[in-house]
């Protein structure tokens, strides 16, 4: 909708008046409704209120780590709430909100739509995974608030199980709790994509977010039962003295990054692989043509998924790990960026001769594309084993994965909550404050984090709460981007719940985006479909030629 | 706080090995690897952004939904230039990992909040490390509690003290100065403190630094920085929220006890009330002081109470 | 014995009782995929421990009970065939012959629990337990070992908790399935909990080589 | 105990014998042979058994390929984990 045809609402007129649809919101609007719904398009919302309300409190530790960091001698906090404050960032940002960002919200709500379902294959285990995310979240914030854990979000042993004295066991308590519901999430959506898709929806005609949100799945289930086993290991060995990664009895914390890692990198990919799966939704919209390269991109998510395996120890280069184990980890890092490097390039063949409108998902498209390459190269970069000794464990490393978690993962979230912002809630967010927001993000987001990498090579190590003097005019531009980068956050927070009461009513598809999710009107009514659709259209038929206007 | 004051503000790291210059060329060769792989993404779009916009006439003839030879060039072709990455990277890797047989022995021990350095001839030093400039030397890495890592930015190298085991990191500098030293892995409250500094001297100012190591580095000097390293100062300094007996001027007193004997401040009763300190309570003081029984080793303890007693009447605040 | 009608209720979001049972199925060895990786963590601990310390972990591998531990493999293999017979009549309809089964299922699980206490009781005896710091461990002299016996411990007892909801879930459902008319509507539970079941026997079978025999 | 039941009860009665002989076969080795290279016959025993588990107890081998697939897929990840982690530790 290119802003010559934006039409600014009369004032006078009385909005008007609406009979109650059927739809999934109005259904019954009773709040005990919303807490009992088995319905996956209310549990999507139920999760984007959660983690939103996480994310502003993962933002806040954020704002008062860089605030801290503005001085060199860390006058502004002790170093005890230093550490406490980057742990309860690390921790609520990965596990409380970009784990299940893209997969709980917009996944939930959009898979069974995409595939032509009525819900999920698992209705009730959605609803009691959202039940132990909650519980579990709101108990290991309030636990690290209170308490407070200084050991990272890492927990590496034997700082985490002999040597600190924060509340470390009701922290991993939680963190095993959180990890349960990500794995009946995973569950569920890896079962109803195979099982519950539309007559003649075939693998190759499902729409790419599904690909991703499945790859997703598949590392989710396959990768959070280790978490859940370490940190079972760090509670009982820091609760009832099992001794098992205990030096003082032989044991090897290695052992424990072993396991964390094994985890924690496939985690990355589950926080950047639905991200790529809306890239594509985007980029075909808003180039109003077909995808380049479905069956790479589709391939390219499961490559991603299963290589994502083969590579944690890069993490452990430089513990004393083996040459030969860290040379084939590199190796394995090396291959993993291949499928990401496809879909970049697919993603920009598809751009190219497309019809194309810069609307806030495109401009958070193309934003996401730029981000992520230097994220992806820089990855390559601390790949390469002799170059990691030099950046290990220093802000090259934090400014790499926030280029990755936040300039493709948050900006993919954001991008996708616009694109499918009339789908879920029936109504149009104000496009010119859109575009604000997302150039205002790239601005911020930049200003914040190029520094970084600088201050990286030159060799500030990550989570210290004082250091060298010479570090400080770098410190304070990025702590300045972070101010930046936090308007562009309350921006889209502000005109989009404004858009819920005074947004245009938005048609079934006001995008003319392909895909089964906008044959249905607006807010979808409760059972998706009347009819479960036929499918005998490929995925993205947009026409190949426009006909001229 | 013991970072050098004169780090001049620059936008590259000081290289003091060769293996460091190394490292540099890869990191340079990458930045234009990554500007190479960046830029034209970035131009491309706002290329196609501004010719193919929505309404605007422009050839949009033959537009194919895949090209299995484009994008297998494109999948192949980087991979490839990238590989070139990982074997020049792997072969320092390998180099790192297996130091030359004459090198030169330090011991590091990291333990919560300061480095201690051992030099073959014994001299032992807190945070700082000097080695001769020239002579590959190897650092056998131990931590006494948690993991910690030896970082040298101007060697571009660092390696994780594991307790239990021995790591080791070999280096040859060959530049004279001082560096930055640090840990680099998150090891509790003060991890941003246990910093310190690398001086590379020439092998002559490295002997005669050895001869007086012994000598200068007074035992009451030692014992300062160990006084501030086992939390010590947390208490016994003026300016300290805890409510402690002032050590200023403590040694040779008479001193009060809480059950009412007096005794005097000889070396034995500081070692004493540092071993057991609810023993022999301070009058007017609680017996909140924990035990250090087991965690000073006995040649820190004597540096300690050598550092108490040469408290002259004012203490300065460390 | 009255051959009723088996089936299940068909809940809306599927199109047929085919794909609903599945469905069920699929999630179910999902499940059993992320449970066998919860247990391999463990596994490759003791591997790792083996590595790292071989004669310590053998001092205490000739400590445990070999014995007790063999018979409790075949008594979860004897409850693994107990519920292949629930299944089996389950999916013939023949009511009390499941109910049946199932009962003796749970009764073989409370004995391997009780074995298994009975073997704790032993090691407790024998000063086997480190993390009781009251006690006198047995290897004071060797602390490698403790590594072992520690991890001995916490895969045995993850094993037994899963065994317990295993035994309560095998109570809970035979006392459904006693009910009227529980075959026309939930057969397809039967093979759930029996796939469960048959998992806990298959971790056992991995856990008995790892602790008990490999390091002998 | 109706014929058809006794007549479906062949396969679980055939793999319990089956399982309870290779778990005496694995005990006896325990027993007498202690010597370094026992622990490869006992490890192919138990895979073995593994293997009758999976395969004939809990149906696999009835079970749509996609469920196989799933049943095997979590084997695949444990060898991911144990040849690298072990890749580590071995060649240290």
């Amino acid at each position: 909708m290119t802003p010559s045809d934006y039409v600014l609402r009369d004032l006078e007129v009385p909005p008007p008046v609406i009979d109650v649809p059927d739809d999934y919101l109005h259904a019954d609007q009773s709040l005990w409704s919303w807490f009992v719904t088995t319905d996956h398009k209310r549990i999507g919302i139920l999760y984007l209120v959660s983690i939103t309300g996480f994310f502003i409190l993962g933002s806040i530790a954020a704002g008062l780590v860089r605030l801290s960091l503005v001085v060199p001698d860390g006058e502004i906090f002790t170093n005890d709430v230093y550490n406490r404050l980057f742990t309860l960032h690390g921790v609520i940002m990965v596990w409380f909100f970009l784990v299940p960002s893209i997969p709980n919200t917009l996944g939930n709500f959009l898979l069974p739509l995409m595939i032509g379902a009525k819900d999920l294959a698992f209705p009730r285990l959605n609803l009691l995974s959202w039940y132990i995310f909650m519980g579990a979240s709101l108990f290991t914030v309030f636990v690290m608030v209170w308490g407070g854990v200084d050991t990272g979000w890492t927990f590496y042993t034997p700082l985490s199980t002999q040597y600190s004295n924060g509340w470390v066991l009701a922290a991993v308590f939680g963190v095993i709790m959180v990890g349960f519901s990500s794995i009946l999430t995973g569950l569920n959506f890896v079962v109803t994509t195979h099982k519950l898709r539309a007559p003649g929806m075939t693998w190759f005609r499902l729409p790419l977010f599904v690909w991703g949100n499945y790859a997703t799945s598949l590392i989710l289930v396959l990768a959070t039962p280790v978490l859940t086993i370490a940190m079972i290991l760090l509670f009982v060995e820091r609760a009832f003295g099992l001794a098992i990664f205990d030096p003082d009895h032989g044991g090897d914390p290695v052992l424990f990054q072993h396991l964390f890692w094994f985890y924690s990198h496939p985690v990355v990919y589950v926080m950047v692989l639905p991200g790529m799966g809306v890239m594509s939704e985007l980029v075909t919209a808003f180039a109003y043509k077909k995808i380049f390269g479905y069956k790479f991109i589709a391939f390219s998510s499961l490559g991603i998924a299963a290589i994502g395996f083969f590579v944690w120890g890069h993490h452990m280069f430089y513990n004393g790990e083996s040459p030969y184990a860290g040379l084939t980890f590199s190796l394995m890092s090396f291959i993993v960026a291949v499928p990401s490097a496809i879909k970049v390039y697919n993603w920009a063949a598809t751009i190219y001769k497309g019809e194309i409108r810069l609307d806030t998902p495109m401009l958070y498209a193309m934003g996401w594309i730029g981000l992520f390459v230097i994220g992806g190269v820089t990855g390559l970069m601390l790949a390469s084993t002799a170059l990691d000794g030099h950046v290990h464990d220093t802000y090259f490393v934090v400014a790499h994965f926030h280029y990755i978690m936040v300039g493709a993962t948050v900006v993919a979230f954001l991008g996708g909550i616009h694109f499918w912002w009339p789908k879920i809630t029936g109504r149009m967010y104000s496009e010119p404050w859109g575009r604000v927001s997302a150039l205002l993000m790239f601005i911020g987001f930049n200003m914040t984090f190029l520094p970084q990498y600088v201050l990286g090579y030159l060799g500030m190590p990550r989570r210290y709460h004082v250091y060298p003097p010479a570090f400080q005019p770098l410190n304070v531009l990025s702590s300045a981007g972070a101010v930046v980068l936090a308007a562009a956050y309350i921006f889209p927070m502000v005109y989009l719940i404004y858009s819920l009461w005074y947004g245009e009513r938005a048609g079934p598809n006001p995008w003319e985006a392909k895909g089964l999710e906008w044959t249905v009107p607006s807010p979808p009514p409760k059972h998706n479909f009347e009819t479960i659709p036929t499918v005998d259209f490929e995925p993205y038929d947009y026409p190949n030629v426009i006909p001229e206007a | 706080m013991h970072f050098l004051p004169h780090y001049p503000a620059q936008l590259w790291p000081p290289a003091a090995s060769a293996m460091a210059g190394e490292i540099d060329t890869i990191f340079a060769v990458w930045c234009v690897v990554l500007f190479m792989l960046v830029a034209p993404v970035f131009v491309f779009m706002a290329y196609c952004a501004v010719k193919y916009r929505a309404g605007r006439p422009a050839d949009r003839e033959h537009r194919e939904a895949r090209n299995i030879r484009i994008e297998m060039t494109w999948m192949i072709v980087p991979f490839l230039i990238t590989l070139v990455f990982f074997f020049w990277a792997g072969t320092i890797y390998l180099q790192e990992n297996n130091p030359p047989p004459n090198a030169m022995e330090i011991t590091a021990l990291g333990r919560q909040w300061m480095w201690k350095f051992q030099h073959p001839g014994g001299q032992a030093e807190i945070n700082d490390l000097h080695v001769p400039v020239g002579v590959p030397i190897r650092v056998n890495i131990e931590s006494q509690d948690v993991v910690h890592s030896l970082y040298i930015p101007a060697l571009r190298l660092q390696e994780e003290a594991v307790p239990g085991r021995t790591t080791e990191l070999w280096f040859k500098a060959d530049r004279t100065g001082a560096y930055n030293l640090y840990c680099s892995e998150l090891c509790g409250a003060d991890h941003a403190l246990m910093a310190g500094t690398l001086y590379v001297m020439s092998a002559s100012g490295y002997q005669n630094w050895l001869k007086q190591a012994g000598a200068t580095q007074t035992l009451a000097a030692a014992g300062k920085q160990l006084f501030d390293s086992y939390g010590c100062s947390g208490c016994h300094t003026p300016n300290s929220t805890v409510r402690a007996p002032s050590l200023a001027g403590l040694y040779g007193q008479v001193v009060p006890l809480q059950d009412g004997t007096t005794v005097v401040a000889t070396d034995a009763y500081i070692r004493d009330s540092i071993l057991e300190p609810k023993k022999q309570v301070v009058a007017g003081f609680k017996p909140v002081m924990p035990s250090f029984a087991g965690t000073i080793p006995d040649e820190d303890m004597q540096k300690i109470v050598a550092y108490v007693e040469s408290l002259g009447g004012s203490q300065q605040t460390p | 014995m009255s051959t009723t009608t088996v089936g299940i209720k068909l809940e809306e979001q599927f199109e047929s009782e085919q794909q609903q049972r599945e469905t069920a199925k699929l999630g179910m060895w999902t499940f059993l995929a992320t449970e066998l990786l919860l247990f391999s963590g463990m596994f490759i601990s003791a591997l790792v421990i083996r590595t790292l310390h071989p004669d310590s972990v053998t001092a205490v591998a000739l400590h445990l009970k070999f014995w007790i531990g063999a018979t409790n493999t075949a008594v979860l293999i004897l409850s693994s065939f107990c519920m292949s017979v629930a299944i089996e009549s389950s999916r013939l309809g023949l009511q009390r012959i499941m109910v049946r089964a199932m009962l003796l299922t749970a009764a073989l699980g409370v004995l391997f629990m009780c074995l298994k206490g009975y073997e704790y009781y032993r090691d407790y005896v024998e000063h086997m337990t480190p993390f009781l710091h009251w006690r006198r461990y047995e290897l004071v002299g060797d602390p490698a070992s403790r590594l072992f016996t520690d991890l001995y411990f916490i895969i045995t007892g993850l094993h037994a908790i899963h065994l317990t909801i295993g035994i309560g879930l095998m109570l809970v459902m035979s006392w459904l399935a006693s009910r009227a008319g529980f075959l026309q509507k939930h057969q397809n539970r039967i093979e759930i909990v029996g796939l469960y079941w048959h998992f806990i026997d298959l971790i056992w079978m991995i856990v008995f080589p790892t602790l008990y025999l490999l390091n002998r | 105990m109706p014929p058809e039941l006794k007549q479906k009860l062949r396969t679980p009665i055939a793999t319990m014998l089956v399982l309870l002989g290779l778990l005496s076969v694995n005990v006896i080795l325990g027993i007498y042979f202690i010597h370094g290279w026992a622990w490869i016959p006992e490890v192919l025993i138990t895979v073995t058994m593994i293997l009758t588990v999976l395969l004939v107890a809990m149906e696999a081998l009835h079970e749509p390929p996609l469920t196989r697939l799933f049943a095997f897929i979590g084997f695949c990840w444990v060898s991911i984990l144990l040849t690298l982690t072990m890749m580590d530790y071995l060649t240290r």
